[in-house]
């Protein structure tokens, strides 16, 4: 679904991390981890088409892709079914029904409440339902277990699962304690440029 | 599209974009222009030597405005290269753009400052020679005014590009900038002509009207030919020390700068 | 997918992006009159500052009416475009895959929306506090109608290229006014040709010229910009 | 601690905060030059839009350059208090048990010393551009230097008042130009005055009296704005 | 140290939390926890004073007080040292020096690189920088472990120790799976408003 070879990302003209490869089929989990600052979430973005790779070839087919980073993409000023709704209007997609998304998340109680006044946590599940809505092949999740409680944490095993399960692929990048399960996973230890 | 596989993987077709990836190559460019740069430099000054001898020394008095017209043989040639260097940078900027071609964004880039410089210049020697011919400083005429917006131009290439701190980042948001302003810059000029010529009949007018003394050409025109030898000149200098800034790290500077010291 | 299918559904997505940077902008009632007001209190500040001659003011009021436009397309600009960018819905907006041209097309087309379109609405309360004479009105109107979305259109390419700089809003005025120029100064001569009972089609020509051109070139370069920001 | 202690450590944190806020102003040297540069580009937007007519510009030269420093104020109050309070930095600041007051002054210095000042620097540039009289020249550049830090003192109420808004600058505008009218009419007035020849220290007079009830009441204001914005 | 009886927050005029008492002592640790929501981050900014409680009595006795919050107060444009100068010029003490408390954090490789360019741990580990800075008594953190990597988050368990068994005191909310070990610790569980 995702092959990259040879990926390099240059800043100041030196490479963030190692050349990175990798070929991910559907199905498939991509765990990428490394210490802070090793270029986690440089790759993500570069994964993603945000930021252009200095040299290497990337090859994606998948249908549509979907991205949770550290800036989650939520409109402060819009309520939680607000954003959603905008989301599924744009990107055109048609599945389970909003409110729905929302109860599976557990923000039912704040739905109708501006974006700007959920907790951490409640913004990183509005994030996760929105996942949802893109109803894309690819995932990318760049720390998707960060301010989260047990039970959010369980929440995007659940929906990665879920997700896996149904042919998706999904790359997920952490340095947390907490790893998901999953059969197909590949490890994938990142390795600063500056560091080598 | 990258510089090193373009170079492994696609046959060349076109000399010119040939001869612009060659120059794209930093240890290439170096040692290619290193070999001009003296020579720049040295007939920039014997023009400029010889120029301003002819023409501060030599050329009469004009009998309207006296001896201030010789602010003339800084004002005219630096206001030609204030344009000239824009369109040069404009293109710079587009194959720059185009081929992602690191030493052209230096190029482009190295070239605002300069064209500000001499549009700087324009504005100052256009000024101070106003003020015993026309008795203002300043007036709102035509070319006073879009030689004035240029600055502006100039001076917000040059504030974007650094105002980003990614050099490769900001060159390619200053070039995007650049190019905008080239398709701007007529649109401009010919807009602010009208306006002049539309809100009240301008009573000065630049060019004194008759045709110009050969004595008093021939050191303009050395003066001229000088600038564009000093852009040349100053260019490729700032260009060369920006390039090994950048590539500090890389093997080919620290065979340049051992060769230096050694 | 066919060729009918995508179009449908970028028509579906530039729509949807309209509608809620308009929901955005009016998120509460009284927002919708920030523009208006804006403007209307930037123009009072003229007679204040200049004196009350009716004369003068009738002189100038096209000027001060267009500077005023200036000034609020870039004070809002930057709030319109930027707030996208800081929260990461604009890396969203790349991660769809729908072409950033129409995203930058459907912002423009809001921002005029919100803040172009109350100026020309408003205008012609403006041109009377300032005694513009009534035959030069519906030409000021006329001006602004066609030349705001110009605004909006080439300062979208300046956000663009400002967009990731903290203190952007200063940068941003400087790269925008001095291209701003030559729409000011036709607009302008178009109304004061008409007060002066002068023709001044060709001037509306002009403008109609620019915001074709605009149209058709600006959201490319927005694009391309925005690009370069996120970078 | 001691009072004299007390003192001595608010005065460190007062000009810690002051220097910190002019490096970040002027983080690269480049950007030294914005407040100038945009002064200028506002200022001759004027002649462009209004008609290059030396006396009519001398005419209208002390109000459009008082209603440039006006918008210029505006511009740079929102981005300089902003920031400190969408970063979290304004609740450090809070916790440090510092009083609000003095962190409101220190703020409130720097931005004159950012945005005022090169207005009164520039001015004499702008004056000749503008064909202003050298008579009235000095009394120009006496009003702006008198009244740029009122401005400063008066916005900072308005931006305590509106930061936790998203899309504050217009409602900012909207907030201090209201304020701002009594200090252009008497400025202007003076400069007039000046230019009549005819007697003008009775302006000045007022404007410094202005400038002192400011510099006493506008910091506890601004602190209390802050406060509520907060919660 | 600090010491709260009833106190009650009320948002659109019903209460965030239950009511909320504890008697903090030097040494001690108040480790705040419960599900996304729930209030963690209200209740720390009522006990930092930037929040005004609606009814009940706080009792600060702390020279000092430090927090990091979600918003890190990090400014952006100036570099890591730069930040940690200010803070130090700001709140005029005087211990270790910066350089070293950057190193202490693990930051050395970046300390002149723009706060802005810092990855997501890397900005965290400068908030934490700063806390030392400040060299106040009474530490308020909330989630400090989010965004680090294993290293960083025994970083913060060192710096945690080290602050307590000095006599300082700290309430830390979290939801993590970590929790900090250190014998005087009580745990709060705080309980939403609209829950109950
Ligand atoms: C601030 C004031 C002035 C500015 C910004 C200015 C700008 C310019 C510019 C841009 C050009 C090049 C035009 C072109 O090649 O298309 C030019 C040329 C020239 N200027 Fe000025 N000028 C100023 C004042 C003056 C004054 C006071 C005089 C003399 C009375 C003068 C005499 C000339 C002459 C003789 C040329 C060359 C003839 C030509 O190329 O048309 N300028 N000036
Ligand atoms: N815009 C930028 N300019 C310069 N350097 C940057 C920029 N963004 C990131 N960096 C640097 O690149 C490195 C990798 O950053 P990145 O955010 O990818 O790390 P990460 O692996 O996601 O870390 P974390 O686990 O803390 O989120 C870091 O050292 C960081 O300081
Ligand atoms: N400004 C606000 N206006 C209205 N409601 C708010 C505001 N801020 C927070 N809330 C609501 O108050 C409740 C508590 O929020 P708070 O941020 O304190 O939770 P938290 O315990 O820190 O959660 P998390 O673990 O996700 O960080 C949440 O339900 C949230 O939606
Ligand atoms: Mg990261
Ligand atoms: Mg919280």
């Amino acid at each position: 679904m995702l092959s990259a070879s040879q990926i390099v990302f240059e800043r100041y003209f030196e490479p963030v991390f190692e050349p990175v490869n990798f070929d991910l089929k559907s199905g498939e989990l991509l765990l990428v981890t490394g210490a802070n600052g090793c270029g986690k979430t440089t790759l993500i973005r570069v994964l993603a088409g945000i930021l252009h790779p200095t040299s290497g070839q990337l090859d994606l087919k998948a249908a549509g892709m979907a991205y949770v980073g550290h800036y989650l993409g939520i409109k402060d000023d819009l309520s939680v079914v607000e954003n959603l709704r905008f989301m599924r209007d744009f990107l055109g997609t048609s599945g389970t029904s909003c409110e729905q998304l929302i109860s599976q998340v557990g923000l039912t109680r704040v739905a109708e409440q501006q974006a700007r006044t959920l907790s951490a946590g409640q913004r990183k599940r509005c994030a996760l339902a929105r996942l949802l809505v893109s109803e894309a092949q690819l995932w990318l999740l760049d720390e998707p277990y960060s301010n989260l409680d047990q039970e959010g944490v369980e929440l995007v095993d659940i929906l990665l699962n879920r997700h896996l399960d149904a042919g998706g692929a999904c790359v997920l990048a952490t340095h947390g304690a907490h790893r998901p399960q999953w059969a197909g996973t590949t490890d994938y230890h990142l390795v600063s440029g500056a560091a080598a | 599209m990258n510089v090193e596989t373009a170079k492994t993987n696609k046959p060349r077709k076109n000399a010119f974009v040939m001869f612009i990836h060659k120059m794209g190559s930093p240890p290439w460019f170096y040692n290619f222009t290193g070999k001009f740069i003296p020579w720049f430099w040295a007939i920039f000054i014997v023009l400029t030597v010889w120029g301003l001898y002819l023409g501060l020394v030599k050329a009469p008095a004009d009998y309207l405005q006296g001896e201030s017209f010789r602010i003339l043989y800084i004002h005219v040639p630096a206001a030609w290269m204030s344009l000239l260097i824009y369109i040069s940078m404009a293109i710079m900027a587009f194959i720059a753009l185009v081929w992602r071609i690191r030493i052209v964004e230096i190029l482009a880039m190295t070239s605002a400052p300069i064209g500000a410089a001499f549009t700087i210049v324009t504005l100052a020697a256009g000024s101070l020679w106003g003020r015993p011919t026309w008795g203002t400083y300043w007036v709102w005429d035509a070319r006073l005014t879009s030689e004035l917006v240029l600055l502006f131009i100039y001076l917000g290439i040059i504030g974007l590009y650094n105002a980003i701190d990614e050099p490769r980042k900001a060159a390619r948001a200053a070039c995007l900038l650049a190019l905008v302003g080239a398709v701007n810059l007529p649109i401009i000029h010919y807009s602010v002509k009208w306006w002049n010529t539309l809100h009240q009949g301008s009573s000065i007018s630049l060019m004194g009207g008759s045709s110009i003394d050969t004595s008093m050409l021939w050191p303009l025109l050395i003066m001229a030919v000088a600038t564009k030898f000093y852009y040349g000149a100053n260019l490729l200098t700032r260009a060369r020390v920006k390039l090994l800034e950048q590539d500090i790290r890389k093997a080919w500077v620290r065979e340049v700068l051992k060769e230096k010291n050694g | 997918m066919s060729g009918q299918a995508v179009n449908a559904s970028l028509s579906r997505a530039f729509f949807a992006l309209v509608r809620r940077d308009i929901l955005l902008a009016f998120r509460r009632r009284t927002e919708l009159l920030f523009p208006v007001i804006f403007l209307m209190v930037v123009v009072s500040l003229f007679p204040l500052g200049i004196g009350p001659g009716p004369q003068l003011l009738a002189r100038i009021a096209p000027g001060v009416i267009w500077i005023a436009a200036l000034l609020a397309t870039v004070i809002s600009l930057d709030a319109l475009f930027r707030s996208d960018f800081e929260d990461g819905t604009l890396e969203q907006f790349v991660i769809s895959g729908h072409p950033l041209t129409l995203i930058a097309l459907a912002k423009i087309l809001s921002h005029w929306l919100v803040a172009g379109l109350p100026i020309v609405l408003l205008s012609p309360l403006l041109a009377l506090w300032m005694n513009l004479p009534g035959e030069s009105l519906g030409v000021m109107i006329l001006t602004l109608a066609i030349g705001t979305p110009i605004l909006s259109l080439i300062g979208s390419i300046g956000v663009g290229l400002t967009i990731s700089l903290k203190r952007g809003g200063q940068l941003l005025s400087l790269l925008v006014f001095p291209l701003y120029v030559p729409i000011l100064i036709i607009a302008t001569a178009a109304v004061m040709a008409a007060s002066d009972s002068l023709p001044y089609t060709q001037f509306l020509g002009l403008l109609t010229a620019g915001l074709i051109t605009s149209v058709t070139l600006a959201p490319f370069a927005a694009a391309a910009a925005l690009k370069i920001s996120l970078s």
